[in-house]
């Protein structure tokens, strides 16, 4: 039988991109932040909420932002469509997009607030709050 | 079930390796599959100077190269090992190697379970 | 005590915010799509894995993309976090991102491939196929 060749992308187009991915690691200053957890304080004055929320006048939400560029390292992680997004993305760029650097784990608050009959009313919020991100 | 659509709930299960992979040898095996996604059957097999050795069989989730094939049959010329899957309770019982497809009778060559 | 007034938007920055939506929302053509699912299949040989992956020869994966506008539809599949960042993103702009467009779920394939020893093994990877997109 055709001698199978164990190591999983000799193909031109994979070395090609194995290649590429080498020189985007190593490339200097210009290498944009990769898909990361940033800080974000959100005031609820700032979103006019002041007038219904009682507490907290404003939480640690945080954001994800950055890069899911090929190869995708472990601790973004990544799903396996999100691997072979990245691959498909790196092989035909113009036709699909990288995965996008979203929340992969979000937390709950409690939030205090007036109701419409003006009644106080506690409730748990959730998904509020980026425990983690990754490339989706 | 879909109307006309032959929905696959179960299917012939054998494994070569079920020593090493801790399995059953052989039997009947219940699909399982997420709400809304089709279930097919599959079968692989090797065939080593006209021996046929199948190497597994068993369920196979949803995969549009399987849909609407009531026959299990591999269509490639000559892959080192043979697979084919297809749709309808135990339809890998019999598989078939037609390089033109199943209608071409004087080229596919079909097996079953009962004689590998 | 102060007559909370009952609309939950009075503050002017969301006012703001509300008629620039409104502009957004009705403004022609120019317009980005929506965040939605869209068509992708994926040849395994294209990503040169054809050599250690005997079956299938590719998958309909399908990927996310579109737009993350604020205000975000019922159909978006937004979480609690996005409707805030999206509304951030509306008032500051400069400093928060939009939500990102991402699946919100995904389903599992069946593969059969040789390991290193030449085995072949059926394996379910999970999370390969994208069922839904959402503003995450």
């Amino acid at each position: 039988t055709r001698q199978r060749n164990n190591n999983r992308s000799k193909n031109p187009k994979s070395q090609e991109a194995l290649r590429m991915a080498n020189i985007a690691e190593n490339s200097s200053t210009d290498q944009k932040q990769a898909c990361k957890k940033h800080e974000l304080y959100v005031s609820f004055r700032d979103l006019g909420w002041q007038d219904w929320i009682i507490a907290p006048e404003g939480y640690a939400a945080f954001y994800c932002e950055g890069e899911c560029a090929f190869p995708l390292n472990s601790y973004m992680n990544a799903t396996n469509h999100a691997i072979v997004q990245t691959l498909v993305h790196f092989i035909h760029p113009d036709t699909v997009p990288k995965p996008c650097c979203a929340p992969t784990q979000l937390h709950a608050i409690s939030v205090l607030y007036y109701d419409d009959s003006s009644n106080v009313i506690l409730k748990k919020y959730r998904n509020m709050v980026v425990k983690a991100c990754g490339c989706h | 079930a879909i109307l006309g659509r032959s929905e696959t709930q179960k299917c012939v299960y054998y494994n070569s390796s079920f020593e090493k992979d801790g399995t059953n040898r052989s039997g009947i095996e219940p699909c399982y599959g997420e709400k809304g996604k089709r279930r097919h059957c599959y079968a692989t097999w090797k065939n080593v100077s006209g021996n046929i050795e199948i190497v597994k069989q068993g369920c196979w989730l949803d995969d549009m190269n399987c849909y609407d094939s009531n026959e299990c049959v591999e269509k490639k010329e000559s892959p080192d090992v043979f697979f084919c899957c297809c749709e309808g309770n135990l339809c890998n019982e019999r598989f078939m190697h037609g390089p033109d497809g199943p209608q071409q009778n004087d080229h596919s060559t079909a097996y079953t379970t009962s004689n590998p």
